[in-house]
């Protein structure tokens, strides 16, 4: 048992923290709201600079070689400082899914590009049901001599506009579990267009429309058919890792708001001093430590090849909880003032909430946990 | 006791129904949908003149006043009816806060001059009560009246003003003995926002609506325009604070149809091959929320009919702000998470889901909380005026 | 729209609380604790000499004429004093469901005794599975000729002990709602036993056995085979009532908080004073007063003949809620002293429990209110 | 990071399990079947004896203490192997509370009077602190020790002590300075439960427990046996009850059992049609519950290995105080729910299910949410003592 940062991780965590704080500041993210692209290009270029597109890809593929754990550290930085733009698509899903299941064509056609930050990558896996299960798989994908024709729309793609990698899951035959095919499509593929949504987030999501898109067989990731174990273990990955983002985005909730009440006086004294207040910053503590440690104990097993579907669920729903309820606290102590637009408060809240949505809401990940522990 | 409405209450009930929705016009609808956020427009403005026309903005007060002298429960239904509709402008503040104050406190001069004027739809009031240090501690405010002959100097800033750039008054707790103890020092006035010297500055909120910073600068108005006793402004403001409360109660409609369009989309949506109201995460949570939706209703009814029977609500209007408050935000959070990823779209976005309602309604659920009296105040209020605890 | 108690409602609500407090205090219900009996007799003819059996009763029967709702004024406050022996079962269970559905002759045989408190009357209806539903009854009851034959056994069966009349749910055919026929059988029918059972309210409960019971067929109530809609409304009824009984012991307890903790001065100051004990007792207020609202609804409804099945689920809900969390929460605000047996509080801590789980837990009354709302 | 045990921790665990099953004489079963609400008896004492012939009540203790010098995380193990089982006496609060106070702030010569006694089992403590008026509020207490020559005199009154009438001591917290400022006026000391003049009085819980009044009355003990600094005894009981918030993590053991014993009845038992446990209601519930107790578990691992890093715990032995013993309530709560009718029925009743166990349960598990530091002030520690925020 090791509860603790390694040195290492403790000097990432550091030096991210500072980075983020210098390059994304608040300012930058509100920018980045109403920007078309959604990020700045030098932002990215500087991360590339500083490896972290790389840290865990494995160095013979030009990584850092760095663990999933190394990872969620970085992740729970750029949640802390609502890093906008490609990085997560980029590295967990599309990156991270290539490198588990890839062929080794594949893996050398796209791991290193995607290590340095050349190349782009999200995942478009939603369709206008939205369920994050093998049953959301319903886009048809046709398989012809040496090709697979693609036709139909995802939805809710992320940084869909800077893509230059798509990982699209679709259906070439059965249902449930099989025929679930994934295919890796070039952003700038003919017959791929796209138009955005607008989220509580303000964050770049795309409905991304197919039409006859034609890929080649060796683009297929793990094999005709049989998509669905790589997706799932990919949407496993994904969830556990984004757990660490909310806790990042938590955390710096709760420190904004142990600040704010410190220096707020109302009746002579700072009210910070009520103890409804105390308490409820003592709520938040609790709830953020529950879904920090859940997190990197659901990554740790991930990492270490065990099953994680009951610690995934735990976490999911810990962070879900913790980072949507230290929103709503922290709003209702600062009262009036971060109600406002201009205030930087309300843009941890917007996010928080999608946060609870992606990979899933509490409740499907509450009865995951429930059956595992022997529920019939 | 009998918690239904009488067959009289029923029948009003449908008059001020169909009278709402013949002042429903196109030109409101299509304003109500683009500019709902900015406070009324030309439109909402004459809706809310049709109604007084129709009587409808004096139910509750005395005929003398111009009013129609019905119950208060009578004036509560017109608000579930207001309510079940939404984004409607009723010249609230005025008819339900300022004027029940000065028909109390103001000289008989005073109510000829404003009580006509706001049952018309003439006098429209801002509530100018918080500023930047003044929030929750609202007795620490700092705006100042000074006497100057037969007129008041008025200089300093309110803030959170919402209905400053829409109203033609403003509703202002000023101080005017800088000496006296702090609750002790205030005073209101009824200002002219096109009074020289006034200023007002648009701040925009996280749901997407306007609120406003108000300052003064050297601003003059006669002494007639100072409401109530001299100094007892506090004790004056208060009372217009539980009349808000009460007025609150009115959401009951309006939540009850947003989660009767929840329960539709529950039963009308397949997830995993099941109707996402058969998840038994959600029927729980639906029936916690009717439950509590069911409280709100009975508390509003509570301090209505208190109100009616003559008796003075004492925490049960702080009762009544928690619960239907609270309400509001776990109704739209439950919303949202029940539309799934759909439930981030906002009412701009293609594949939104009942119209975008519930992110919007996420965003603004957070004001009421805080809004009107913080729901942790509120709790002190019911520990320490209606339990007997000490400070 | 009425939300007052009548002036007569309140008279008796001031006398009954006076007369409770000074005949039956928390040293009386502690005593009746390890009573074999379980209550004093002479309190019992003290309520019938005041006409609280029959206040719920015609006055054609021997009864007061009072309403459902001037009857959960008095339960209201015998919830408060914690009443101990057989009145709910005898006016509630079994006088008015045989006032509702019973033949001329049972009307007459029973109730103007059962009013006058000369009869006291227990429900029978629980069995090992312990369930509220028609699918609870499975105890067997055979027709030959002009009786009834009752085998079986029955639990959870309140104050048999001293019961001249037991109402018994018994199944005669069929399955589900068919087939369910109720009895009336004198306490000391041959064939009938009992044994106790030790309940956390440590009120007197029976497990009630039945060896070939033999009872007229003008004893049966509402019809063979019909028995289930009586049975119906009679859980509603009792259900609705007992709700009453609730808000009125979390209204004591409140009070006794609330008194308690002005009193207790730690850190120099009333516990009182201290913002957490504030909000906690406000959140008392506001439950109970939900319950009580709730709760007399439903009365009302029931009263005026209305369907109330919503109503009462929603009052159940909030009353186990108000009563259980009151007593808990009082237990935290009052620390050790009230954990010692001697003092008062932890007998009401101990029925709320019981409380809860009469006439249904709040998991199944929270499903009746969903399918109210029109979830399919 | 790497939240599981290490090989070398899995086998400790299974050689104290099979010393500990071992040590269960058919004796102890009946005594703990009988008696467990009155503390151990023989067969009680004389398992813990033989843990400590083991070396088992020294687990972490420095192996120059007569202990096995090893890790705190080797403890809770063996805390959670005992906790396990339940009702098994380890006389706790000897070595876990006051022997590591003693090797930190006693002589050398006390250190060598009482550690290897408390370690072999000869001397169990009592906890002297609460009195009448001194509960959350312990420095207000009002037990008097005097010096009198080489001995001090003590009088006064303690509560609540629970284990006061079968331990061979009391640690005492009583005033010795009445001058001081009160936290400063402290101290603490070992008074043998049989020194004349002690009169101990039992009191008994509401969940059929046995706790105690004891009254010193001109009792007089040596010098020797006031522990640590004089005045200081606040400051050393503080780092007592740490350990002791720490020492609350054994609890997740019994809880698991529990909770697998109510999925399993929940599975068993049909309702309407159907396992209970396919009641979207129970399932969600068991989540709910299922998932804290893992937070639990987290949460007494991070304390533990806090401690073997040579960290102090600062707010984090609080954060597992509330969230153990809230989830102790909350399991029972809903245990007894879960058994429905038959939930309310006692260990002694016919018709009874899972023994009885639940209604006891909720009895007691009311205890330790105020007990050991209300959570109340746990939340304030967390706040101030974690967060820096202002009294």
């Amino acid at each position: 048992m090791d509860l603790a940062l390694t040195e290492a991780q403790e000097m990432l965590k550091n030096s991210a923290r500072e980075f983020l704080e210098r390059e994304c500041p608040p300012s930058l993210v509100r920018a980045m709201e109403d920007d078309e692209r959604g990020y700045p290009t030098h932002l990215w270029e500087q991360m590339a600079g500083l490896g972290w597109m790389g840290l865990a890809f494995p160095q013979e593929h030009g990584g850092e070689g760095g663990s999933l754990t190394d990872l969620a550290v970085l992740l729970e930085e750029m949640g802390r400082a609502m890093l906008p733009g490609p990085f997560f698509g980029t590295v967990v899903n599309v990156g991270l899914t290539i490198l588990d299941a890839g062929s080794d064509f594949q893996i050398q056609q796209y791991i290193p590009r995607l290590a340095s930050g050349a190349l782009i990558g999200t995942a478009a896996m939603l369709e206008e049901n939205a369920q994050y299960s093998q049953d959301g798989i319903n886009m048809s994908g046709e398989l012809s001599g040496d090709s697979l024709q693609l036709s139909g729309s995802k939805l809710f793609v992320e940084s869909a506009n800077t893509a230059d990698l798509m990982l699209v899951p679709v259906r070439t035959s059965g249902s449930g579990e099989h025929g679930v095919t994934i295919a890796l499509i070039p952003g700038t593929a003919s017959g791929v267009s796209m138009s955005a949504l607008e989220s509580i987030a303000r964050d770049r999501q795309y409905e991304v429309s197919f039409n006859s898109v034609s890929v080649p067989t060796e683009e297929i990731l793990g094999g005709v058919g049989e998509g669905w174990p790589v997706l799932k273990r990919s949407l496993d990955r994904a969830t556990a890792l984004h757990c660490a983002v909310s806790v990042g985005g938590a955390q710096k909730v709760l420190e904004m708001t142990v600040e704010y009440t410190k220096q707020r006086v109302q009746f002579g004294r700072p009210i910070a001093s009520f103890q409804s207040v105390q308490h409820d910053c003592a709520d938040m503590v609790n709830a953020i430590d529950s879904a920090r440690l859940a997190t990197y104990q659901a990554i740790a097993r991930l990492e270490d090849g065990l099953s994680a579907d009951r610690e995934i669920a735990m976490a999911k729903v810990l962070a879900n909880h913790a980072y949507k309820w230290t929103t709503l606290t922290a709003q209702q102590l600062h009262g009036g003032i971060a109600f406002m637009e201009e205030y930087d408060l309300q843009m941890w809240t917007r996010r928080a909430k999608v946060a609870e949505l992606k990979f899933g809401t509490s409740g499907p990940h509450r009865e995951v946990f429930a059956q595992s522990m022997g529920l019939v | 006791m009998d918690f239904r409405f009488t067959a009289e209450q029923d029948e009003w009930r449908e008059e001020v129904r169909a009278i709402i929705e013949s002042l429903i016009t196109p030109e409101l609808e299509e304003e109500m949908q683009n500019n709902s956020d900015l406070g009324p427009g030309p439109a909402g403005k004459a809706f809310m003149r049709a109604l007084g026309e129709k009587g409808l903005l004096g139910i509750p007060w005395e005929e003398k006043h111009g009013g129609l002298g019905r119950p208060l429960m009578d004036q509560y239904i017109f608000s579930e009816e207001i309510g079940r509709i939404g984004g409607l402008y009723t010249n609230s503040t005025a008819v339900n806060m300022v004027g029940p104050t000065i028909t109390r406190v103001g000289t008989d001069e005073q109510q000829d001059e404003w009580i006509p004027k706001m049952l018309s739809g003439e006098v429209e009031c801002a509530l100018g009560y918080t500023e930047p240090g003044a929030g929750t501690d609202l007795a620490g405010l700092e705006t100042r009246a000074v006497e100057d002959g037969d007129e008041f100097v008025i200089n300093g800033q309110k803030m959170f003003t919402s209905a400053a750039h829409f109203s033609s008054h403003i509703w202002l707790l000023a101080r005017t003995d800088p000496d006296a103890p702090k609750h002790r020092g205030l005073s209101v006035f009824l200002v002219p926002m096109d009074s020289p010297g006034i200023t007002v500055r648009p701040l925009w909120r996280m749901d997407d609506g306007r609120t406003n910073e108000v300052f003064f600068d050297n601003v003059r108005i006669p002494r007639a325009n100072q409401i109530g006793e001299p100094n007892r402004g506090w004790y004056h403001v208060a009372m217009a604070l539980d009349f808000e409360r009460v007025s609150l109660g009115g959401r009951y409609a309006g939540l009850l149809k947003r989660l009767n369009a929840l329960v539709k989309y529950a039963n009308e949506t397949t997830a995993n091959g099941a109707p996402l109201s058969q998840d038994p995460y959600v029927r729980g949570q639906f029936a916690d929320l009717g439950i509590k939706l069911e409280v709100v209703r009975m508390f509003s009814y509570r301090t209505a009919w208190m109100i009616d029977q003559g008796q003075v609500p004492n925490y049960e209007s702080s009762a009544q702000k928690i619960i239907a408050t609270d309400l509001i935000q776990e109704i739209a959070d439950f919303g949202v998470e029940l539309l799934g990823m759909h439930g981030q779209l906002t009412k701009d976005s293609p594949h939104n889901r009942l119209d975008g309602e519930l992110e919007q309604a996420y965003r603004s659920g957070i004001f009421l909380r805080f809004g009107g009296g913080a729901n942790e105040v509120q709790r002190d209020i019911i520990a320490r005026r209606g339990l007997g605890m000490p400070r």
